[in-house]
């Protein structure tokens, strides 16, 4: 009797919204998915990785060449 | 035979109007797309009244109108289409947990039903001669449309719960194998079901029309409120529910929202996949509910009800006088175009297991 | 549980496990196959065949074998921007493409051409021309090179020996670099002719001609950096967010802060939609509208009148004939604009100053462009614009290196230069090229024919056509030479083919030379020869941006295929001619792979230098150049200019005019005629070209106004020896100078003495300090005129505003403007549509080589007119439908609907970019195996009519009539 | 920390198709498929404007939330990727995505429609970065190279501006003090109208009339 009433408990459990995976120490489930700056360019230096992609963004902007006065 | 087919009618109008609800804010919301170029002169208008406010534009980005856009492809014009939000927090809200409950507790509730009752018996001895119930056709069309609807009710389960429910066991990796696997089976056999459900109908319907005994039936839900056995036709009120609800409305919405799903290649749509989908997933939810009821009684539900599916196709006379009386009385008067079979030797009253 | 464990602590397995599981589901697919079958996912088995999937595998096995990636700094080939773009290569395979932000010119930015610039370097299911080949028998024929330079020059010998050389036809190119056009100039005068020409002639000519005879230079003013320092912004014949998409970087940033953008346009342009002021104006109508500007300038008082008296010549004419002539309603009734558009419009560029004016082929491809582009002038000029920062006029040009091209190409009136091809202009070049003048000479029919401006790429069709006692030459042309132009830019297309059809021979040298190929095809049996060029990221040489920077591209790639650069091309052609010793007498030759001669575009860029005084490409020497795109983060994106570096000073690309030697480290022009600045910081004035006074006017600059610094604070001729003498500089020329200087001018002196002295000591021009001339009294209108286009949808308006009168021997040929206009005075009647043309953003030019990219064609499949819905509704047309364009010639064109309100009622537009389909027939089986592109489409200018400018032989593409109905 | 997004500017955007192109080159997508795509509202009249539009890297991704295998998922920085070897090809987060990022290359009939594909916002995916397996099912890695996207960084006229949205949006709040206006960021809280949850800074400072 108790089994029959916990497995429907557990599979009432599945029903609704899980919420979104965000994948952990660079580990996606089974899956292996490094972090961007564990690889030859960056040694695993991730201020280093951060200061590139920052530098990328800001290379966007082209207000930064251009001098104004607002 | 008493109460629990009617039960199961019930409850299922019961849910049905639970549902409701949910199946109307499913539905599209109505939006009245604005005629371009007079919003657009309104919106130049409004440029030079109030310069900074873009406010028509950005309702327009929300309208699932089409607008331009170089690359091809279904509604790649469109640049939000915001049912998708509805359709996930459907899908994933109502349809699922409430439809996972009902399946689980209309488990528990046959379960807990035949704990306490155990099986419908027959309350004559048998008589140990055989009249034919279904013949061989009409068996391979009961057990196509059985098998196929298995197959679809299962791979739809994963489909919709195995994340949650089998993923976190089995793993990624195995359950990708299982979703694919149930995703094309879903997918391939799904217009087979459709075939095969077509055929049962035109097969079964004959002995499905409506009696007027059949209203007798409801009045003391098929015995359950009398106590007393309400005779039927070969089927009886009961089954004609499953027929009719189960058989025909919902195949008929299963079969259409599953053929829009099943072949997106005919430029249909996201809005109209999300719709089918909820519809879908709803309606499947509630045949797979019913046929826990059906497959119930016509296995260890009611003695004797499996035979008549089994090998040959026949039931014992006491069975059939005790469960379809007016059909007992049809066939031996052989108003139904079926011989009664030749009577067979042996008391096989008792379901074999196996074949 | 096990199995949950074992899933993510084992990523290993896992991927295995997936990938049998995959495999027996037949579902799990590869990226090849998955490149395949989302291909044939498409079903349009025409492009399936046209896909790059086996591209990849090249690009990857390059990966594999690992060799280093080499980045090479090139520049965008598709527009005039002049976009870095940095090509990395390993093993020889352009495997990536970066963003280069340091360049100051586009800062990493890219339109949909230049972001999809590597497809040029990949090779499975190219549509490049891979062999030579010629058509025999109807049919393509592979051949090798040896045989085909043979037959081709064979045959060009022998028409050259019937008929002279100016039997032959030379279309160059403005694709070419700067090292490629100049030695195709100088390739021509060998041969003996002055019949070549280049896309220049088509594109901007008229403005060519009519911005240098107002006021020195045929060039954009300012540059597209600068477009961040105006206040106001006019569009006028310009749809930059398609023509030239990079530039609203800029434009947009001005607007950001401030700007003000007005475009005026028969359609609403994407640029349109950009803009604080949209006018709809009636194509054609530009003058009136301009002068309806004039009017409401002139009537407030809104005119830099101390400008004008300082600077201008002739203004108080033009103020005269607006105020009687161009009154609102005449302006309105001729442009459809009302009074209060033209008023709105020129307030805000009035109060809003300095204010620009931007144009393209909207303004010059008209019968009355050199009017057009004139009008432009006088207006930035009345409101004293010119010559100053975020002013100018702006003129937005077209292919990656028309401006160069046109600059020290191959035109039919002009050596390098622009010094003319009067028998001192031979001389002074003779010397340059160190070779004989009467050598050069004897390789001309005449003498007569050496100072006789050759035949237009606009009209070689007439060359080939027109009765032989009616040309101006002794032979038809019997053979054309397509080196690097498309045959769908140019207008009246039926009669094209009828020209391929009657010439003995075609040669094609292109990467892409299938349009030419299938059209001629379509109408020949044999005679027709093409010949793989490479492009210009397969080799390297100096470009010439639209803002007049110079830019080196390096070589990304070896040259594709069996493919060559056109210059090593030119020399091979030179040997079979005979002259290839003079034609490399100054270069170094480079054998390439295969043993082919090339003449280094360094070597040839300092003969460039060594030459061409008159528009500064002087200073920039290849080392200087080459310096600038590996310092290009250290220019400023605004002002252009260098801050500190190796550079420090300069301006980015040494925008020509860069004066003098490269020593004298003049820092190039960013904004000419600018008195603001010092001649030697790039400042300047107007240019003395037209004599010091006129009919007692003066014609030099009023006292007070120079160029900051200068030691002649007024207007002065400009230098030659005797001036230097007469002012007592003579001796501060060297004596090694002196000797050189000697009877020379600034321009003809080679020691650039005279430059050296007259800019660095002295602070003064060379080429003196003039005023602008509002009144072009060497024109046919000196005044600009208001003229109805040849096919006009105004009856009555060709009463009042009629079109010239007819010319004799005009380039050569007779040329019709009343004939035409009056046959066709009614002809609106039965074609009542404006039908004008113009750029997509995908595409660029004749657009082969674009539409062979599967990136860009997949984002416009087909050829189409836009059509107003008023329209579209009269004729029963819905959106999507096909429908024949037919104008005036009978062609007929076969084209999809696009109904939009972009155009107004009464105008439709079709992009020019498209060719491979001809009156309704899809040309496939003409093109060479292998070599049709992707995307096929009637080209808009087999139907367009004739029309050609007064001064320059300009095409009239921008106004013609059509009608249209449902096919 | 860095969390990636993508703004695209309807002032500036003019629909050059620069960004598809630079993803096509980059990834060697094939005909067909188009992981971003322009488009434009009012087409021809006046109020148009173009805007580009991929993969916006939701913080609640709906695609997350619906797919039946878990394929989808977020890396630290924010970017939404998925992995193709178990993706089913259900089509469920084309569904579920407003934006239309999703895409399959096939055309589906008995729910064939192949792996999806989508932007990955050049990161790739669960393959050892800058693999030959990684750029053959997703493209290349330009994160992990210490580069934003391709159609971002080649952008004609900056409008589409890719990267950590702390820089990026301050890099279009300066804009918008220039300009006064166009404050509405494109993303996300467009789709629902409603502001994106967990992202608050997501939103200049400067907020205009916003619908």
């Amino acid at each position: 009797m108790t089994a029959a009433a916990l497995v429907p408990l557990g599979l009432v459990a599945g029903c609704g919204e899980k919420p979104v995976t965000v994948y952990k120490a660079g580990k996606y489930q089974g899956k292996a998915d490094s972090q961007p700056w564990d690889n030859e360019r960056f040694k695993g230096d991730r201020n280093a990785w951060e200061k590139a992609i920052k530098d990328r963004s800001v290379a966007q902007n082209e207000y930064a060449r251009v001098a104004h006065s607002k | 035979m008493r109460t629990s087919h009617g039960s199961f009618v019930w409850r299922l109008f019961l849910l049905l109007a639970l549902l409701a609800p949910g199946l109307a804010a499913a539905a599209p919301q109505p939006f009245v797309p604005p005629s371009s170029p007079e919003s657009a002169r309104e919106q130049a208008q409004r440029q030079q009244a109030q310069p900074y406010n873009n406010a028509p534009m950005w309702r327009d980005v929300r309208s699932e109108r089409e607008h331009q856009t170089q690359v091809r492809g279904i509604e790649t014009g469109v640049l939000v289409q915001s049912g998708g939000e509805t359709w996930r927090e459907l899908r994933n809200g109502p349809v699922s947990l409430i439809g996972g409950l009902l399946l689980v507790a209309i488990a528990a509730i046959i379960l807990l039903f035949h704990v306490m009752h155990g099986s419908i018996k027959v309350t004559s001895p048998p008589a140990g001669k055989m009249i034919q119930r279904f013949n061989d056709w009409e068996r391979w069309v009961h057990w196509s449309v059985a098998i196929t609807f298995c197959i679809l009710a299962i791979s739809g389960l994963i489909i919709l719960f195995g994340k949650n429910v089998l993923l976190p066991i089995i793993g990624h990796t195995l359950f990708s194998w299982l979703a694919i696997l149930s995703k094309n089976l879903h997918n391939f056999v799904g217009p087979l079901f459709i075939f095969s459900a077509l055929v049962m109908f035109v097969t079964y319907v004959k002995d499905n029309l409506w009696k007027s005994y059949d209203f007798r039936w409801f009045k003391n839900m098929g015995g359950m409120l009398g106590g007393e056995h309400i005779p039927s036709g070969k089927f009886n009120a009961g089954e004609k529910v499953w027929f009719w609800l189960g058989l025909f409305v919902l195949t008929i919405i299963v079969a259409v929202t599953g053929l829009i799903l099943d072949f997106p290649n005919f430029e249909q749509g996201r809005a109209i996949m999300q719709q089918a989908n909820v519809v879908h997933a709803i309606a499947a939810i509630l045949y797979m509910a019913l046929s826990l009821g059906h497959i119930y009684m016509g296995t260890i539900g009611v003695e004797g009800a499996y035979d008549s599916m089994r090998t040959n196709g026949q039931v014992d006379e006491a069975w059939a006088k005790e469960h379809h009386g007016y059909w007992y009385e049809d066939v031996k008067a052989d108003r139904t175009g079926q011989k009664a079979a030749a009577g067979v030797a042996g008391a096989g009253q008792v379901p074999q297991a196996g074949r | 549980m096990l199995l949950t464990k074992k899933a993510s602590s084992q990523a290993g397995t896992r991927g295995r496990l997936s990938r049998q599981v995959a495999g027996y589901l037949g579902n799990t697919l590869d990226r090849r196959a998955f490149l395949k079958r989302s291909g044939l996912a498409v079903g349009a088995g025409a492009f399936a065949t046209q896909l790059p999937f086996a591209m990849i595998d090249k690009a990857e096995a390059a990966k594999q074998g690992g060799g280093e990636t080499r980045v090479a700094r090139t520049v965008c080939t598709h527009c005039s921007v002049g976009c870095s773009i940095d090509a990395h290569v390993q093993n020889g395979v352009w495997v990536r493409q970066e963003p280069v932000f340091d360049s100051p010119l586009n800062l990493g930015a890219h339109c949909a051409k230049g972001a999809a610039a590597r497809e040029h370097g990949m090779t499975d299911h190219s549509a490049r021309l891979k062999y030579p080949m010629k058509l025999e028998g109807g049919k393509w024929k592979k051949l090798s090179w040896d045989q085909a330079m043979k037959e081709v020059t064979d045959k060009m010998l022998a028409i050259r020996k019937d008929s002279g050389p100016d039997a032959v036809y030379w279309i160059g190119s403005s694709k070419h670099s700067n090292e490629q056009a100049y030695l195709m100039r100088k390739f021509v005068s060998f041969w003996g002719t002055n019949n070549c020409d280049h896309q220049a002639r088509i594109c901007h000519s008229t403005t060519v001609a009519g911005v240098a005879n107002t006021w020195g230079y045929g060039a954009m003013t300012n540059s597209y950096n600068d477009m961040q320092n105006s206040k106001a912004i006019l569009f006028l014949g310009s749809n930059a967010c398609e023509a030239h998409p990079v530039s609203m970087l800029h434009t947009l940033h001005a607007k950001e802060n401030g700007a003000k953008i007005i475009v005026c346009d028969p359609r609403f342009t994407r640029t349109a939609a950009k803009a604080d002021y949209f006018v709809r104006i009636r194509s054609g109508g530009d003058v009136a509208f301009i002068f309806g500007l004039l009017h409401h300038i002139f009537k407030n008082g809104w005119e830099d009148k101390e400008y004008i008296r300082q600077r201008v010549y002739g203004m108080d004419k033009v103020k005269e004939e607006v105020m009687a002539k161009w009154t609102p309603d005449k302006v309105q009734d001729v442009t459809g604009v009302p009074e209060e558009q033209v008023y709105t419009v020129a307030k805000m560029i009035s109060e809003n100053r300095p204010s620009t004016i931007v144009w393209a082929m909207g303004q010059t491809q008209h019968s009355n462009g050199n009017a057009v582009v004139r009008a432009s002038c006088i207006l930035e000029l009345a409101l004293g614009n010119v010559g100053k920062s975020g002013g100018g006029t702006n003129i937005y040009r077209g292919h990656d290196n028309v401006q160069g091209a046109t600059d020290v190409g191959p035109n039919p009136d002009s050596l390098p230069g622009y010094y003319g091809i009067v028998e001192g202009s031979w001389k002074y070049w003779c010397r340059v090229w160190g070779v004989d003048f009467e050598w050069v000479k004897k390789q001309f029919a005449s003498p007569a024919m050496m100072t006789k401006p050759g035949i237009t790429v606009s009209r070689w069709i007439d060359g080939v056509l027109e009765k032989n006692e009616n040309i101006d030459q002794d032979s038809n042309l019997r053979a054309v030479v397509y080196w690097g132009h498309a045959p769908n830019s140019q207008t009246r297309g039926k009669e094209m083919v009828e020209a391929m059809k009657k010439l003995d021979l075609l040669v094609v040298i292109d990467p892409y030379p299938s349009a030419t190929a299938a059209m001629a095809a379509m109408v020949r049996q044999d005679g027709v020869y093409l010949l793989p060029a490479c492009t210009q990221y397969e080799t390297s040489g100096s470009v010439t941006a639209s803002g007049r920077s110079l830019q080196w591209r390096e070589r990304a790639i070896e040259p594709l295929f069996e493919s060559k650069p056109d210059h090593t091309l030119m020399l091979a052609f030179a040997k079979k001619f005979g002259f290839d010793k003079e034609l490399a007498k100054n270069y170094k030759i480079v054998k390439d792979k295969d043993g082919w001669d090339e003449p280094e575009p360094e070597s040839i860029l300092r003969e460039i230098n060594r030459g061409v005084w008159t528009i500064g490409y002087t200073g920039q020497s290849p080392e200087r150049l080459k310096l600038h795109m590996k310092n290009q983060h250290t220019f400023d994106v605004k002002t252009l200019r260098a801050k500190g570096g190796p550079c420090d000073g300069d301006y980015y690309g040494l925008p020509w005019p860069c004066y003098g030697t490269p020593e004298m480290k003049h820092p190039g022009t960013p904004h000419l005629y600018d008195t603001s600045k010092h001649v030697m910081d790039g400042g300047g004035n107007f240019r003395a070209n037209f004599g010091v006074e006129k009919d007692g006017v003066n014609l030099l600059a009023e006292d007070g106004s120079a160029s900051k610094g200068a030691d002649l604070q007024f207007g002065y001729p400009e230098f030659d020896h005797l001036l230097l003498k007469k002012l007592g500089w003579w001796d501060d020329l060297t004596e090694a100078e002196k000797k050189e200087a000697e009877g020379k001018n600034w321009k003809t002196d080679l020691s650039g003495g005279i430059i050296r002295v007259t800019m660095k000591n002295h602070g003064c021009h060379p080429f003196g300090n003039a005023k602008a001339r509002a009144v072009v009294w060497n024109f046919p209108d000196p005044i600009p005129q208001h003229r109805e286009p040849l096919y006009s949808p105004r009856p009555d308006l060709v009463d009042k505003y009629p079109t010239h009168d007819d010319k004799k021997a005009f380039w050569r040929l007779p040329t019709l403007y009343k004939t035409i206009q009056q046959a066709n005075k009614d002809i609106s009647k039965e074609y009542p549509l404006i039908m004008t043309s113009g750029r997509l953003v995908e595409y660029e030019g004749g657009g082969e080589e674009q539409r062979s990219n599967p990136w860009l064609a997949e984002l416009q499949q087909d050829m189409f007119v836009e059509i107003n819905p008023k329209d579209a509704n009269d004729r029963g047309v819905k959106a999507g439908d096909y429908v024949w364009v037919e104008t005036p010639t009978k062609a007929r064109l076969k084209v999809k609907a696009q109904v939009t309100e972009r155009v107004g009622a009464g105008t439709v537009f079709l992009p020019f970019h498209f060719s491979g389909w001809w009156m309704g027939k899809d040309m496939l089986e003409y093109y060479p195996p292998g070599s049709a592109p992707i995307v096929r489409g009637e080209a808009v200018n087999t139907a367009t009519t004739y029309g050609y400018d007064s001064v320059t032989m300009m095409q009239e593409t921008k106004t013609t009539l059509c009608k249209i109905a449902k096919a | 920390m860095a969390r990636m997004k993508f703004i695209s500017d309807a002032e500036r955007c003019i629909e050059c198709n620069g960004c598809v192109t630079a993803c096509k080159n980059e990834h060697e997508i094939p005909w067909g498929v188009n992981r971003r795509r322009v488009v434009t509202i009012d087409d021809g009249i006046p109020g148009e404007r173009s805007i580009s539009v991929a993969c916006m890297h939701c913080s609640d991704a709906p695609c997350i939330a619906v797919c039946p295998v878990d394929t989808i998922y977020k890396t630290t920085e924010g970017i939404v990727l998925h992995d193709k070897d178990l993706c089913i090809g259900c089509g469920y987060c084309f569904y579920a995505c407003p934006f239309g990022a999703p895409q399959f290359p096939q055309d589906g009939a008995f729910g064939l429609r192949g792996k999806m594909d989508k932007c990955t916002f050049c990161a790739g995916g669960p393959e050892a970065d800058g693999s030959e397996a990684e750029f053959k099912k997703y493209g290349r890695n330009r994160i992990s190279e210490g580069k934003l996207p391709a159609c971002a960084e080649m952008c004609s006229t900056k409008a589409l501006l890719g990267g950590d949205g702390d820089v990026i949006a301050d890099i279009y709040r300066n804009r918008v003090v220039f300009r006064g206006k166009g404050s509405e960021v494109w993303g996300w809280g467009t789709a629902y109208g409603k502001p994106e949850k967990q992202q608050p800074q997501q939103q200049p400072a400067a907020q205009g009339a916003k619908s």
